[in-house]
């Protein structure tokens, strides 16, 4: 009836520890390798784009980039289906694009216009699009992991074959609605993968100054839940095993799955991570998933050096045009400010700008010496 | 028409939508196998099932987001929260998300979600079960507060509540489930964001909601039998929004207001009120508002200093005399009416 | 890499799988054993008074009895020093009296006295005693936890030798307090130990409905924490394992210790557990720890039928002359009503009561045909 | 006097105060090594080390609360909440726990704990991370609650709220960080409580806090300037509680007020500002008492609607105008002044 764990508190930096995927693949079609890279590579040049558009003031607020977890992104969405549903937080740029949102309104949306995924309301943080089954894109660390459980809840309820997916960092994993959603998902057996990214950071604290357990997908445990951890930089070990997350999660076994991956830049664009050792970046810079990937297709002869060059060219000139796309696109109308505070309209609602009276001046009493 | 408690008109109603929509389910701590910490759900876990009456773990972001989550692909999940001392464990759930999601994805997505959860002091539950923070959901757009003071706006109100696409807070109370009423055997949703004038008057305006308004009808009975006066009585029922046509006509026409409440003064709802007609019906108005509110303490278990801390009846009617003698008063100076 | 738990879904009932004590126990001494009895018979007949006093409308708002974890309550304080802290629950007179506090004061509370250890304030749910380092009575499910944590840091960070025991109950583990704090206890180890009651009964739903790992000690394995399950209806084993737990965290490990329990009668006085199947019932009965302690001391041999109708008789008295004391105690005077608001006086704080008008009426305007 | 940014006289504060006390100590996510998220504790971290800077998981409930449980232990914990919308994650420890925990076991135990949190909306980062919930805690006996607008101010609140025995939410605002004031070289604290009028006037009062003072002051001597207007501004400074005297004798005074806040208007702080001027100098307030306010929506990520949605200088000054213009009215009716 014991469970002693003197295990040794300070455990190896998770980076040292990720599972490298060694079993011999099954030679892959060669198409779908291009276009996997494609996609990463697509995520990448947006990613650098929306940075560069930040700079030149162009995109407002906070604007976190999935910059290193290409290969993440692509391999867990390659196991989705298009009637899925995909929850995320703040840093989802990448998975927008990857879902097949067409990156024009993705950066439409990162502009502020009307294009926008959420029509400019919702920014870098809050991409959404129906169509698509993304529910959002949330800012507050760990807010998408109740609703995602609650969308699982009506998938069930209706008896639908549809799964959720829900991504959230390493860092969220210490939040309380982590604890109480996969409690419940786990108790009611609800189709949820839940995914963690773990970048092993989460704005400059390590997973080990952060989670006690910081092999984040034992967690699982605590809720009878299965759960497995994969290399995040390799995007086929990613994908294969989100098809098996998303398989167990359609037979009503929610799943946890790890994903250790890496984040090439700071938190948001305007952190330069000064807390990073020099050696630390250049074993980033030597991990790059993207470029590890070409030099594998290249290696085994699926890409040549010029099909690289071609295709780089062929997606920068498509972020170009998403970027050209977005800055056409018009800002909001002021009128439309109260368009949705309520989808029920309601009697007495507020519409008032900030410079407007509660009650229209009443009729001025008459001046006494006017009378 | 039939008579019954306002325990009675929630059961019958949520039953009754359930019925109606099968995309109504519950969700909450204790509502099925317990039947509800005070029995509002009784007997609809053994009609409905597991499936359509949840009993959750204690876990209240968890569950009311769930809930949140469930709506946004399309059910109507009513959810209790045992009483609104708890939801502020939810707090960021309900107002970083359910309040936040129709508007900031630009209308994509809907949360047609109800929470019901009784308020109230008075029941020597000291001070972490006693309080009344609906203010924490009247203040935010996205969300829309009501709060019937009678069996029948129970019904009117839950009726629409349900119905409603947006999320709605629904104020319950733990002193008026065992008040009696005359309840309407129709299916007619009551207006959300309309206040009730619930009696006519002309020498003061009384403006109460939840069990205030009930307190506040009392004390108008109590002071025309008593002493003739003809007391208007405000229910507001929709604290989001707030019907402030409603309330600055009536002050218009009886020139001095009471504001009665069962939070804290200070910012408390009735500050709103009050500033409102003070705005609205400036040039009507013949005494400062008063505002009879609980005493701005960490509500004790004591009986004898929590009812100090409560407003009561006398309160209300010393507050009302105070203010007709400032009216008074102030009418012999200026020579207004 | 996989953790998979394929374990079926709906496991036994905990109670059927509560541990039993069946190592060989060497000879405890007689006088021990007889002040353990006393102490979990004081519980049962405060707690039986109690539950009168609320029938006879001495006592208001909620109670919650420790019936039935008469054991648990004994076995646990055992192995803390006077010096060391304790936080607890709703559910807490036992504690109160046990950790030393004359029982009239925890009486005196009931009644909502003066006298009372919180001085009437506090009630039923919130006992506190700072002399005996009762630290609260707290009436939000899990509002402890944090709470307790952070005292538990305060030891740490002033190197107080003394360690925190944090009492919580089943369904308080489904909580994102739980989950937040022991992964900052376990981060930072600090001298706590955590425990459950296991009651099996959250108000009325079973552990199996609301916690998806059910074995709850297992939870700890989240955080690297160590931890044990042990019955809770053997005052003498819990006694020990609370010695291992508190031996731990003064080592600066944290631990969980999980304590399964019975809750004879309904979540609160005014429960009539109408969930409950008689044989339910029966069982619960047959497993009346108190009685059992009884029979067993009776066997051995250390304290006849006779002794134990005189420990009654004490027993009885002494709850007896605090039910008087209390009713002898005078109730506050509404003139302390604002006393307890801020420690540090400040400018402005609002002291009207309800009735009273925010401004003093300014002097009535002087009536026009006065002037 | 230094002349430094409201940010510098945060940090050196604090750092005074960590020097002076060795039971001060800080906790928050991403305080210490990433020297948190607005730089307010750079350099602490490497100063003090880890047992007084602490950086915590992301566990505002968790952290909080631990930090309230220190405080009944005797520490001086300050706790940084990145922005104040998060802080709702940490309601039920703040006003269910450290709120309640000195009234709620008869003075037994205190809680000298500040949590300092920015709000502030205007830097686009949409409806969930933009928001001004001070009422949140202002409404709450057992809390106080402070803001300060200026550099000098930062430092003598944060002083007092260090030094108090209370729990003290200390509130921030991203526009301020950067701003610019002298500071006293001294180590004396403000007095909780008390607003200031920080320009005297007599044609109209101003009356803001945080950013919204700021703006006062900038209007106030704009409307000087180009109109000779003589506008008293009142800088609250402190919520909770809330310096009621100050503000009625300021408006008996000049006999008209404007409020100014960031949040949203409808039970907003400025209800309760706006309530009180309407009590307390009833017999003197030539014109309605106008609040100056957020828009009641979710606010907007994209800029157009973002700057509609908040307060402007313009709204300010309009407000004003109009103000005077019902005031000149009034008087002339009704022969006052
Ligand atoms: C409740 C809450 N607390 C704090 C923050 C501020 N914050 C934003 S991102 C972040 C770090 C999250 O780290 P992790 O979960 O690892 O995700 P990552 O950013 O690395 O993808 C923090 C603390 C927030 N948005 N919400
Ligand atoms: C946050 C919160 N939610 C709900 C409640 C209502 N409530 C009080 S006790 C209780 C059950 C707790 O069960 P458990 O943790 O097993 O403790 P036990 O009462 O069995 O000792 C509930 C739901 C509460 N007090 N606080
Ligand atoms: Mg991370
Ligand atoms: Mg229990």
């Amino acid at each position: 009836m014991t469970n002693n764990t003197d295990a040794p508190r300070k455990t190896a930096r998770s980076a040292k520890t990720r599972p490298r995927t060694t079993r011999p693949r099954k030679v892959e079609d060669a198409a779908r390798l291009v276009d996997i890279y494609r996609q990463m590579l697509l995520i990448r040049r947006f990613e650098e784009r929306a940075a560069r558009g930040y700079t030149q003031a162009l995109i407002g607020g906070y604007c976190h980039l999935n910059l290193g977890e290409e290969a993440a992104v692509v391999g867990l969405l390659s196991a989705l289906a298009p009637s899925d549903y995909l929850f995320t937080n703040y840093r989802e740029h990448g998975y927008a694009i990857t879902r097949g949102i067409d990156p024009k309104y993705v950066m439409a949306e990162l502009y502020g216009r009307v294009d926008g995924v959420s029509k400019g309301w919702g920014g870098s943080m809050h991409m959404f699009d129906v169509t698509h089954r993304l529910l959002g894109g949330y800012g507050i660390v760990g807010g998408q992991i109740p609703l995602a459980t609650g969308a699982a809840l009506a998938l069930d309820y209706r008896n639908q074959p549809d799964v959720v997916m829900c991504t959230l960092g390493d860092g969220t994993t210490n939040i309380g609605a982590f604890h109480e959603s996969l409690n419940i998902a786990a108790l009611w057996h609800l189709p949820i993968v839940y995914v963690i990214i773990n970048n092993q950071l989460g704005m400059g604290t390590t997973v080990e100054r952060s989670s006690a357990e910081p092999e984040l997908y034992k967690r699982a445990s605590s809720y009878r839940m299965e759960s497995e951890r994969v290399d995040g930089l390799d995007p086929l070990a990613v994908g294969e095993a989100s098809a098996r997350a998303v398989a167990r999660a359609r037979e009503g076994h929610p799943f946890l799955l790890e994903v250790v991956s890496e984040r090439l830049r700071g938190h948001s664009v305007v952190d330069p991570a000064k807390y990073r050792s020099d050696e630390e970046v250049a074993q980033l810079r030597a991990h790059d998933p993207v470029h590890t990937f070409a030099q594998q297709l290249v290696r085994d002869g699926v890409m040549s050096d010029e099909d690289l060059a071609t295709m780089d060219q062929e997606v920068t000139a498509r972020v170009d045009e998403a970027a050209a796309y977005a800055e056409a696109s018009a800002l909001p109308d002021v009128s439309t400010l109260f368009d949705y505070t309520y989808a029920t309209p309601v009697a007495n609602d507020s519409r008032r700008l900030p410079g407007q009276p509660l009650f229209e001046p009443a009729p001025l009493p008459v001046a006494e010496d006017d009378q | 028409m039939t008579t019954m408690t306002y325990r009675q008109a929630l059961h019958d109603t949520l039953r009754a939508e359930m019925l109606r929509d099968e995309t109504v389910l519950l969700m909450g701590e204790e509502i099925g196998v317990f039947e509800g910490s005070y029995k509002i759900t009784a007997g609809l876990l053994a009609e409905f099932g597991e499936k359509r009456v949840r009993d959750t773990p204690i876990a209240e972001e968890g569950f009311t987001g769930a809930a949140i989550g469930a709506a946004m692909l399309g059910l109507r999940p009513v959810v209790e929260i045992m009483t609104i001392n708890f939801s502020l464990l939810a707090l960021d759930q309900i107002v970083n998300h359910a309040a936040k999601i129709y508007g900031m994805f630009g209308g994509q997505a809907t949360v047609p979600l109800v929470i019901r959860t009784p308020g109230g002091g008075g029941q020597q539950l000291a001070a972490t079960h006693s309080q009344n923070i609906e203010l924490y959901y009247a203040f935010v757009p996205g969300l829309k507060v009501v709060a019937p003071s009678t069996p029948a706006d129970a019904k009117a109100l839950l009726l629409a509540a349900i119905r409603d696409n947006d999320p709605v807070l629904f104020l319950e109370n733990l002193a008026l489930y065992n008040t009696k009423g005359d309840v309407p055997d129709d299916d007619i949703p009551a207006e959300i964001g309309r206040a009730a004038v619930t009696r006519p008057g002309r020498d003061l305006t009384l403006i109460g909601y939840s069990r205030m308004a009930h307190v506040a009808a009392q004390v108008a009975d109590q002071l025309a039998a008593s002493e003739g006066l003809d007391i208007e009585v405000v229910d507001l029922r929709s604290l989001r929004p707030l019907d402030r046509p409603t309330i600055v006509a009536s002050v218009r026409k009886t020139h001095a207001a009471v504001v009665l409440e069962d939070d804290w003064l200070t910012y408390g709802i009735g500050a709103e009120v009050a500033a409102t007609i003070s705005d609205g019906a400036f040039d009507d108005l013949d005494a400062p508002v008063r505002r009879v509110a609980m005493a701005e303490v960490p509500l004790p278990y004591s009986k004898p200093l929590e009812t100090a801390a409560l407003p009561s009846v006398d309160d209300v009617i010393n507050a009302v005399h105070q203010t007709l003698d400032a009216v008074g008063h102030r009418r012999q100076k200026v020579g207004h009416d």
